[in-house]
């Protein structure tokens, strides 16, 4: 067996977070980001049929027990959280139209968002703060993370159950608040629904991504 | 919120009380002939939600709802909740208002309604629904998901991988003379020397002024008793010794002293004993 | 692959804790301990030359990483960094006057040490602990070390200039210090910047010498 890949294999399985391939390159002295890869897809392939898995959530590899010995392993104690209605829908909104703002998010659901919504979702690690959409108002906008991904067993944000069907039916367009102003649907205006939003009063968040 | 543009939808308000389960059970155990729906007031979020599940309800594909049978099934859901007194948020009174002027909109003749035309509204609505609703389904999917944690566990005792830092520490000779230079030259004792000036001390000041004084009894110009052709900084220092001197012997009774005016010549005159 | 080496793979992976076999037989749904045993040795055999290796430890098993891989679990990364202005002075200090105190350092750089810069120091191999003065407090002294010889390229301290060759090379004219700040990048991680005393907010210095 290939050093190499035994290495990988070493690191990842020691490793108490998933790894990059560029982290694993630098962990293992410099190897070739290359070799690196072609090892990890020998060690996913090896691992496919066992009761571990190698995997890669957001470019980010680790192992994980499989799916289908999930009835032997569920923990008594719930060590998931469990999530309101109303955090599980705007979970799924910022994850399928990413990146979106409070006041999209609201327009898709008809209702304002508690604060604490937000919150608990950040607070999980599953969404960030990606900068600010460069409209009047300036709101802040919201992303997945990798943890998110991680979490629910997704490669990455294509794997999202149905998001082709989804995007080809449309649903997926941005939400487009001219459209809804012309059709004299109110969508609730972004300076209007922050009467409560501590979250947007966070003045001195830097943004550091451009919206889309 | 009464004065609401009739074609506006109403803005949100807050959500209630959240729930995983759903709609809260009916408290006061009564039931409806039909449903309970109408007593479940507090589990929707809000008025298009329950404008979801009442489209649902129709049991077709939402693109084929009929929104004339949704507006009606809304109506007489707010209806019957006021009727029971159950307190309403005005968001579900105002899409009542609204679902209420898209109805007689789509019942007027075409050529009459306004732009938009009450078929766009009404189809602008049941894209909305549709929107919502597959969200929800894409939340429920992605919640039922094989999590990390409940359904799939990652390395429950990892050795954990430890880089440790080590410093190789870098320098040279000459920042090490250089350095020693420096100590030396800020600590070493320094001797501070203040270069003589020219000055008129008040006593030579004194012996001067009444010497001169002595010679007239007529006022004289301060500025008189300045020994001439001196430096400048000379000048100064004497300028401020004679005046010193001739308060001085002012005090003593020995001269008087006069000016005019503010800033004017100050003289100067003895005192005859 | 047997569905039971799968399930024992699993359960010891996602295990906090080393499991017996009796552990695991009631783990899973109360498989004989027979077979349980059996899955054992058929997975120890294969993870025998792989980067982990499933070992028995006085009954209880468990994964670890293969012994000729622990050397990815601790690695070390060397650092090159330059000595900090404070730190080249108190070796240079230490260098033309050893054996020297900490205080009689302090004396004639007329600003306080932090620890931190005899430690970087120590750490460097260039000065060392020479014994204690034989007076009152007895103050630890310190002395060059060889390896300080060594990297400046120094045959003995002997080879030092001179105060009249400094004063010479024009070493000993004043400066002005505040370019000489503003002119100096000192590593500010290292926590020895003294020249401001606020940094012997360092309680444990205890003044155990009076300066000459």
């Amino acid at each position: 067996m290939d050093d190499l890949v035994r290495a990988v294999e070493a690191t990842l399985f020691a490793s108490e977070a998933s790894m990059s391939v560029e982290a694993l390159a630098a962990h293992l002295g410099g190897a070739e980001a290359a070799d690196v890869r072609s090892a990890l897809i020998e060690l996913a392939d090896h691992y496919r049929e066992r009761g571990i898995r190698l995997v890669e959530r957001g470019k980010l590899w680790h192992f994980e027990t499989a799916p289908d010995m999930a009835h032997l392993l569920r923990r008594e104690r719930e060590q998931v959280r469990r999530l309101s209605r109303a955090a599980t829908e705007v979970l799924a909104i910022i994850a399928y139209h990413e990146p979106v703002s409070r006041a999209e998010i609201e327009s898709i659901r008809g209702v304002q968002t508690a604060k604490g919504t937000l919150d608990v979702l950040m607070e999980a690690g599953w969404i960030r703060m990606a900068g600010r959409r460069e409209v009047p108002g300036r709101p802040v906008i919201y992303a997945t993370t990798t943890e998110f991904l991680e979490h629910f067993g997704l490669a990455s944000r294509r794997d999202l159950p149905g998001l082709d069907e989804l995007r080809a039916a449309g649903l997926l367009d941005p939400i487009d608040e001219a459209l809804e102003d012309a059709m004299h649907f109110e969508s609730p205006d972004e300076g209007d629904s922050d009467c409560d939003a501590g979250a947007e009063a966070d003045d001195d968040f830097i943004s550091d991504d451009s919206p889309a | 919120m009464a004065g609401a543009q009739p074609l506006a939808l109403p803005l949100p308000l807050p959500e209630g009380e959240e729930d995983w389960t759903g709609p809260a059970a009916d408290k006061a155990g009564e039931r409806g002939d039909d449903d309970a729906l109408y007593l479940e007031l507090d589990g929707w979020e809000g008025p298009l939600d329950l404008l979801l599940d009442l489209s649902r309800r129709q049991k077709v594909d939402l693109r084929q709802i009929s929104i004339l049978a949704l507006v009606d099934q809304y109506l007489s859901y707010i209806d019957r909740a006021e009727a029971l007194r159950l307190e309403l948020a005005a968001d579900y009174l105002v899409m009542a208002a609204w679902l209420a002027y898209l109805k007689s909109a789509l019942l007027l003749p075409k050529e009459e309604q306004e732009e938009p035309s009450a078929e766009e509204l009404a189809m602008r609505l049941q894209w909305r629904l549709q929107r919502l609703g597959a969200m929800r389904e894409a939340a429920a999917r992605l919640m039922a998901r094989d999590r990390i944690g409940r359904d799939i566990f990652e390395r429950g005792a990892p050795e954990g991988l430890r880089i440790d830092r080590k410093n190789r520490w870098h320098s040279d000779t000459f920042a090490l003379i250089q350095a020693y230079g420096q100590v030396k030259a800020r600590t070493a004792p320094r001797i501070y020397q203040v270069r003589d000036r020219m000055v008129m001390t008040l006593d030579s000041a004194i012996d001067r002024v009444s010497a001169m004084l002595g010679v007239t009894l007529e006022w004289m110009d301060l500025r008189d008793f300045l020994p001439p052709h001196a430096d400048p900084s000379l000048r100064k220092s004497a300028l401020a010794s004679s005046f010193v001197a001739a308060l001085e012997l002012a005090r003593l009774g020995r001269a008087e002293i006069a000016q005019d005016e503010i800033f004017g010549a100050m003289r100067l005159r003895r005192i005859a004993r």
